[in-house]
């Protein structure tokens, strides 16, 4: 305790007055910002006005005005160690921000999108993909679409093998080659003729379905176009069929193929276990968490052992997720009882778990199944 | 010496009976008896020394070849990671603190720290969270992501394991240990020295162990922080370190080496003191240029804390900012310097004789000045961006960490064994096992410096077949066994020193400084009489007054100071359950038992009160020859 | 710091001197200021992360949205006043003057009672507009960094209803002022946390 | 028998400083710089180190001089207790200042040299590196080209990399090229080098930061190739030959399972069908496979018998890869279809596939 001379009440209640004032003069410099005063200068007198406070709470209150140096040794040092360090750290996390925005670069695309990763790699994928990024979003799309509906036809004819043990897909392999052009009618045919509403669904839905290249500016139409516009509605009633089956198509069809076989050995079939899953209690949320983190780990589908890696299609819509969720459940089998379509509100909600692949296997290890 | 009838104080309202045990394992839970603790420190700091020698000696088995495959890449990741968290918070940094906890009181003249219990509760709680971190290896798997734990790879996404929050709770409390004995530490010395100890008197070690508290106390609460804000990230799911909310993973890195930074210095200080100690002792000659060194000790440590981004020059600083860190690095290698070139102007012109404890030291000067020179080299952020994450900087911190602080600490170990024991260790033993250890540690670390330049990786599970590395990983892990061979030596010599060392009396090494003046090992009371001091070096300055040039204080003139007798603190319960608590608290976050936690929390408010009115306690000692000047 | 700092209240009661100190100064009061000082850097590191995710959140609700100016500037003056009670009470029990004393005491933590009552208001009204730790990353910094202040507060309540009950169990004197100074520094460096915080966090983004 | 290894290893590790000083050559050797940055980096280096051999000899000399002159003697009296001697430690003050002072000034002139944040020119060639677990994916903003763990650049131009981690923190490190910089997530870094005009050849890089996994493993090559050469690669590439059917049965069938084991549900192939983008930006783009030297995070050089065993079962090649085992463990098709796969990713950009295009589009219609 301070030796000697203590200070006296008066000088303690002097010191609250000032105290309490300068506390209401900050609070006026903010409430009523004066406009000859800018804002530099503004910042300038709080962070003043509050040093004031801080040293006069120290002073008088904390008595290390009149105190054992020591004290003061011990605590100037610690605040000089705290105020250099923090200051410096502060400085180098705000500064390179102002400069990052002020930078004459010819690609401000990459300093615009500098914050966010996802763009900022979808950036890069777009610069890699398709030459020009407008480009997905106008008409020569099209035809580049058609193409892509076409694409995994190839994928198709192996299915039909792949119903068969695969010994016999690769026994025929040769012959596959030859068969390839009329395998690639019937899917053409369906494609226009079947329903033609799925190729407008897919084309306005493409670039956010396909792979979320366009930045804000090509995806922000996109959005509003398929998903946005009509969810509302969606969430309500019903689903856009044509929608899930395009988005189906573009994202998952590779692997667990046109007909949700999948590829024994490779890639478990979806047609039949997709409903037993959903059937099962919290089978629903695991779905959706499948879809949008991905799953990784041994599983086990009718009998048979699949230890690859599912990727996470986080990077898709919402809406897209919700009704290529509706295809698969409602493409191959009855839709399961008490059947309620995924809405982009269910995927939504399940976003923020923020699991890993390993964890959705953890997860469906929980729910029974294996 | 005929001790008076105890005087105990009144123990109404307590929960426990004071516990008075002097034998058996209560006495050690309950003691809060400074020497008692800074043996249970050194003791627990060595066995964790040993897994980690262990874990080390496995990754040289591993990498011995490229093609060898005794552990697959995982455990790999989980054995360097815990062999460095273990060496730098478990085993070095514990070891220099328990040196502290035992001679700090002795060297000043005082019969314990000022805070007992809490010098209790610091040990108890750093040697549960210890624990807490190697149980990992039986509870899923330990910690895999290295001893600085770069954020994102610690977040939940990446790494959904048990194995982060084991090192992330385990360091979390063994660091409010470390803090809260810090404090005690700084306590102590400003307060407790010895009547006419002025700080300018104040032995070497102390010293650095007192600039070393201050660094610990300003270098933990970042670190503190870094970890809560990584806790709550994988607990209760904030966004600290979630890169897709837009957070920044190199905040973990810029709260992690400003702790991590003056670690160093934590870690090597105190062996700064060893050397000071060993090297005046051993060349009968008082220390060299003694206000320097203390100079040059404080500027390290607060320029310690001004370089911390020297461990990230290749993050993209920018220029300016490596620049301003890379001087300030260069400055700290000044105070340096100077520390090595006193030691030479100690040893000059005295009288040297080769004992275990100054090979150690000379080792030291050797291993130390090339750690600093390839420390000169890394702080140029040119020429880091080539080395930096190579075993060029592996072999450059082994130099500084093991050949500087644990090699002046295995000195200290046959420096002060007779002071803790009564009894001497082999010196021909001990000086065999100092030879192969010292050129074991060279054997192993030598290389690495080349395979860094080779373009070797640190952390890499195997590495690149026909580019140049085998040679030197193969000499590396040959180096390992030898030095393997010399800690089993060392390991033997303690046993032999315990068991039929020979008995030696309170003064063996001819030294200098006030721990030697009492008996060996000393008594709980520490001195009979309250020492007084009138000069540095009090003790040569009694046995050699016309060299020192003043009369040493009559030997028994601090006997008013005892007047009211030696107040000796009543051992307690509360500081080994508090530590408990806390570790089972966090034992029930991990597995996100929140009841338990509550609970435990509860219990731990439940000590703390208790604590804090149980009181001091414990009872004074009279002496006749007391009494009579009384 | 609280248990030591009483626990030799306990012993100041023993028959026998003072032992020997090398520095006049109670090592209570030298530990609590040394741990204020390694505050300084923990606290530090809060508003350092604070202000490093300054503007960086991806999604609202952002500040400007939430801060209630004038409820925090009376918040603020709430736990200044608290201070301004808390000299006044070491300044009573320095005067032996045990009413006084226990009067301010109660003053102090009620005050700052008041203070804790205003943030888990705050809390709230942010939580209802959507702000959670989740949220964002102001959610996140800015609970935690404000939470850990209100943690602190909480336990200088604590600590100083325990003092006061302390004080009708076993008579607290003059001499035993240094067990409540320490108390009132931790008090201080609080609130003087309070003054950063309030320019820092709240005043600035109104600039 | 350690002993004996010691006898070998002691004296190699002895002379081990004068190796370091003069040549340490290797493929991925800091000692063997190959462009402007790295030359600058290994003389700064060798500056220190030949700075620091007079160091070592005075500090080492005076130690062993002390300890033989000052041993201590039968007849040894009391040695004088000085405390020091002012003059002789401003002497002792001023030799570190000096030395130091001797490191600082190169070293804060070529920090500017090497690492100021250079603007991109049209003549130089930008390159966005993006680091995922555990492998390397580079994209050519300016030609549109997205190829992994290979990066192509023309001899004699400065390159200026974008770093970026797609997951955790990696490091990009080229250490006869430029150095290492960190690719940490929500960040953008910088790397420029130049590569000299004759500097043509394939250079070796790594991983340096840990990344868990496969980090040791996560490897890549710098192809710096004369202009022309890197221009028919960049042509190559903006136009993959797309091979829709192919004379040889074996990369007939690779096609079919590249398709219906899934490859192509993770990874892009420019060359499956015309202008389609299959697979996930995180798994490495498999366009013009053929004109790889490397797979597997360039781990195994891309021979056919290597890239099936890579097919055959990653894990065995490259513990902890993302890459699944597309087989059961049982299937006895295993063996060939991993060959056929093999052998149509490595017909993938190379000249008879383009025939087999031609053939393919003559035959068809």
């Amino acid at each position: 305790m301070s030796e000697g001379k203590h200070t006296s009440v008066s000088t303690y209640v002097i010191v609250a007055l000032i105290l309490g004032v300068i506390t209401y003069v900050e609070f006026a410099l903010v409430e009523y910002p004066q406009a000859w005063l800018g804002s530099g200068w503004t910042i300038f007198l709080l962070v003043a006005l509050s040093i004031v406070k801080f040293v006069m709470v120290v002073m008088f209150f904390m008595h290390l005005k009149d105190d054992d140096r020591t004290y003061s040794g011990f605590f100037s040092s610690g605040m000089f160690i705290a105020l250099a360090t923090f200051v410096g750290l502060t400085a180098m996390f705000i500064l390179p921000k102002a400069v990052a925005s002020t930078r004459p670069d010819n690609r401000a695309a990459q300093e615009a999108s500098h914050a966010v990763p996802h763009e900022l790699l979808d950036n890069v994928e777009t610069r890699g993909a398709s030459r020009a990024p407008a480009e997905i979003a106008d008409t020569p799309a099209v035809a580049d679409r058609s193409v892509s509906v076409e694409a995994p036809t190839a994928p198709n004819d192996a299915s039909t093998y792949s119903v068969t043990p695969p010994a016999g897909a690769t026994a025929q392999g040769g012959a596959a080659t030859a068969e390839e052009p009329a395998a690639t009618e019937a899917p053409a045919a369906e494609a226009t003729g079947a329903q033609s509403a799925a190729g407008e669904a897919a084309e306005a839905e493409e670039p956010a379905a396909q792979e979320a290249t366009a930045e804000e500016a090509e995806e922000a139409p996109a959005q509003a176009e398929a998903p946005t516009a009509e969810e509302p509605a969606a969430a309500a009633v019903s689903w856009d069929k044509d929608h899930g089956a395009a988005v189906f198509n573009a994202n998952c069809m590779a692997c667990h193929q046109m007909t949700g076989q999948g590829i024994p050995g490779a890639f478990p079939p979806l047609a039949s276990h997709a409903v037993e899953v959903y059937a099962v209690a919290g089978g629903r949320d695991y779905l959706a968490d499948a879809v949008i983190f991905g799953l990784q780990g041994a599983i086990n589908v009718n009998g048979m052992t699949y230890n690859g890696v599912m990727p996470a299609w986080g990077h898709l819509a919402d809406a897209d997720l919700a009704d290529a969720l509706n295809h698969v459940l409602t493409a191959w089998d009855d839709e399961p009882a008490g059947f309620q379509p995924y809405t982009a509100a269910d995927i939504a909600a399940r976003r923020p778990d923020g699991l890993s692949a390993g964890d959705v296997h953890a997860k469906r290890e929980a729910l029974g199944l294996h | 010496m005929a001790t008076a009838p105890t005087v105990t104080s009144p123990t109404r309202g307590k929960i426990f009976n004071r516990p008075t045990w002097t034998t058996g394992v209560g006495s050690w839970l309950t003691t809060i008896d400074h020497k008692r603790l800074g043996l249970l420190y050194i003791c627990t700091a060595f066995m964790f020394m040993i897994f980690a020698a262990v874990e080390a000696g496995l990754i040289r088995l591993q990498l011995l070849s490229p093609t060898m495959n005794i552990v697959n890449p995982d455990h790999f990741n989980q054995l360097f990671t815990m062999h460095g968290v273990t060496m730098v918070f478990l085993a070095i940094m514990p070891l220099g603190i328990g040196l502290a906890n035992y001679f700090v009181p002795l060297q000043i003249g005082a019969r314990d720290l000022a805070f007992p219990r809490l010098n209790a509760f610091g040990y108890w709680i750093y040697a549960l969270g210890g624990l807490m971190i190697y149980t990992s290896w039986f509870l899923g798997g330990a910690p895999d992501v290295g001893w600085f734990a770069y954020a994102p790879l610690t977040s939940l996404s990446h790494n959904p394991g048990l194995g982060v929050d084991f090192y992330m709770f385990g360091l979390f409390i063994s660091g409010i240990g470390t803090t809260g004995t810090a404090m005690n530490l700084i306590v102590t010395i400003i307060n407790m020295r010895a009547p006419g100890m002025t700080m300018m008197r104040v032995p070497v070690f102390t010293w650095m162990i007192l600039i070393m508290s201050f660094m610990i106390i300003y270098a933990f609460p970042p670190l503190t922080i870094a970890f809560i804000e990584v806790i709550l990230d994988r607990t209760f799911g904030t966004l600290f370190f979630v890169q897709e909310a837009g957070a920044l993973p190199i905040l973990w890195q810029h709260l992690f080496w400003i702790f991590g930074h003056p670690e160093v210095y934590i870690i090597i200080l105190p062996a700064f003191g060893v050397i000071s100690e060993i090297i005046p002792t051993f060349s009968r000659k008082s220390l060299f240029g003694y206000p320097v060194m203390i100079l040059s000790g404080i500027l390290i440590g607060f320029m310690g804390a001004a370089v911390w981004t020297h461990h990230m020059f290749t993050t993209g600083l920018g220029p300016v900012v490596n620049t301003a860190f890379s001087l300030t690095s260069f400055v700290i290698g000044i105070p340096t310097g100077i520390k090595i070139f006193n030691w030479l102007g100690t040893m000059w012109g005295g009288s040297i004789r080769f004992t275990t404890p100054i090979i150690y030291a000379i080792a030291f000067l050797i291993t130390f000045t090339l750690g600093g020179i390839t420390g000169i080299m890394l702080a140029m952020p040119t020429f880091d961006a080539q080395v930096h994450d190579t075993y060029f900087v592996v072999a450059h911190f082994h130099y500084v960490m093991g050949g500087g602080a644990l090699l002046s600490y295995l000195g200290a170990l046959y420096y002060w064994f007779p002071k803790m024991t009564g009894r001497m260790m082999s010196e021909r033993l001990g000086k065999i096992a100092a030879f192969i250890t010292v050129i074991g540690f060279h054997g192993i670390f030598f290389p690495q410096h080349i395979a860094g330049l080779l373009g070797m990786p640190r952390r890499i599970q195997t590495y690149p077949a026909g580019i140049g590395l085998e040679l030197w990983n193969a000499l590396s892990t040959v180096g390992s066994w030898l030095m393997g061979i010399g800690l089993v030596l060392i390991a033997i010599n303690v046993i032999h020193g315990l068991t039929r060392g020979k008995r030696v009396g309170d003064d063996p090494w001819d030294a200098r400084t006030l721990e030697w003046e009492t008996s060996s090992p000393p008594p709980y009371y520490d001195f009979k009489v309250q020492p007084v001091v009138n000069s540095l070096d009090p003790l040569w300055a009694r046995k050699h007054p016309e060299a020192m040039h003043v009369t040493p204080p009559a030997p028994d003139a601090g006997a008013k100071y005892d007047a009211g007798g030696i107040h000796i603190p009543g051992q307690s319960w509360y500081p080994f359950l508090a530590s408990a608590a806390i570790m089972f608290g966090c034992y029930a976050l991990m597995y996100d038992n929140f009841i338990l936690a509550i609970v435990c929390g509860l219990f731990f408010i439940f000590t703390i009160f208790g604590w804090a009115f149980e009181g001091v306690g414990g009872h004074h000692v009279h002496f006749d020859g007391a009494k009579e000047n009384a | 710091m609280s248990a030591e700092a009483s626990s030799h209240a306990a012993s100041g009661a023993s028959a026998h001197p003072a032992p020997y100190r090398s520095s006049k100064l109670p090592d209570v009061k030298l530990l609590m200021w040394v741990f204020l000082a390694s505050d300084t850097m923990f606290f530090g590191s809060l508003i350092g992360t604070y202000l490093a995710y300054r503007e960086r959140s991806l999604v609202g609700p952002f500040p400007q949205d939430l801060f209630d100016i004038p409820l925090t500037t009376v918040s603020t003056f709430v736990l200044l006043m608290s201070s301004f009670l808390m000299v006044l009470s070491l300044h009573a029990l320095r005067q032996n003057d045990i009413g006084k004393f226990r009067l301010w005491t109660a003053g102090v933590a009620f005050f700052g009672a008041i203070f804790l009552g205003f943030q888990v208001f705050e809390f709230t009204h942010f939580a209802h507009a959507g702000l959670s730790i989740h949220q964002n990353l102001f959610g996140t910094t800015f609970f935690i960094l404000t939470g850990t202040h209100g943690v602190h507060v909480t336990v200088g309540v604590i600590w100083l209803v325990s003092l006061l009950v302390t004080s009708y169990i076993r008579p607290m004197k003059a001499k035993d002022a240094v067990y409540l100074e320490i108390a009132g520094l931790y008090w201080h460096f609080v609130d003087i946390v309070w003054i950063v915080i309030f320019t820092v966090v709240y005043l600035v983004e109104f600039v | 028998m350690p002993m004996r290894w010691l006898r070998r290893a002691l004296p190699v590790a002895f002379l081990a400083p004068l190796l370091a000083g003069c040549s340490l050559d290797g493929v991925q050797s800091i000692m063997s710089p190959a462009a402007s940055i790295a030359r600058e980096q290994h003389g700064l280096f060798m500056w220190t180190w030949y700075l620091s051999i007079p160091v070592m000899v005075g500090v080492f000399g005076v130690l062993f001089y002390v300890l033989f002159k000052y041993r201590r003697r039968r007849d040894d009296e009391m040695p004088d207790q000085s405390h020091g001697n002012p003059m002789t430690e401003v002497i002792l003050t001023i030799v570190p200042i000096i030395i130091v002072i001797m490191v600082a000034v190169p070293s804060v002139r070529s920090i500017f040299r090497t690492q100021t944040v250079v603007q991109a020119t049209s003549d130089d060639v930008v390159i966005h590196v993006t680091g995922y677990q555990w492998w390397w994916k580079f994209d050519y903003p300016q030609y549109g080209v997205t190829t992994a763990n290979e990066m192509h650049i023309p001899a004699g131009k400065r390159v200026i990399l974008q770093l970026n981690s797609g997951d955790v923190v990696h490091a990009f490190w080229a250490p006869r090229l430029a150095g290492k910089v960190d690719l940490i997530p929500n960040q953008d870094n910088r790397l420029w080098f130049d590569t000299d005009p004759d500097g043509t050849g394939i250079f070796t890089g790594q991983c340096a930061e840990l990344c868990l996994g496969a980090h040791a493993y996560m490897r890549f090559r710098i192809v710096v190739s004369e202009q022309d050469e890197f221009d028919d690669w960049v042509a190559e590439f903006q136009q993959p030959a797309v091979v829709t059917t192919a004379t040889d049965p074996l990369i007939a069938q690779g096609r079919q399972l590249v398709a219906s084991k899934g490859c192509i549900g993770c990874h892009n192939i420019g060359n499956y069908s015309e202008g389609v983008k299959f697979g996930q930006p995180q798994y490495p783009d498999l366009t013009n496979f053929g004109l790889r030297h490397t797979v597997g995070a360039a781990i195994l050089d891309a021979t056919p018998e290597n890239v099936a065993t890579w097919i055959r079962d990653p894990q065995e090649v490259k513990p902890g890869a993302r890459m699944p085992t597309l087989w059961q463990a049982n299937d006895p098709n295993r063996d060939q279809e991993a060959a056929a796969i093999a052998a149509y990713l490595l017909s993938l950009g190379v000249e008879d596939g383009t025939q087999a295009l031609a053939q393919a589009s003559t035959g068809g219609n």
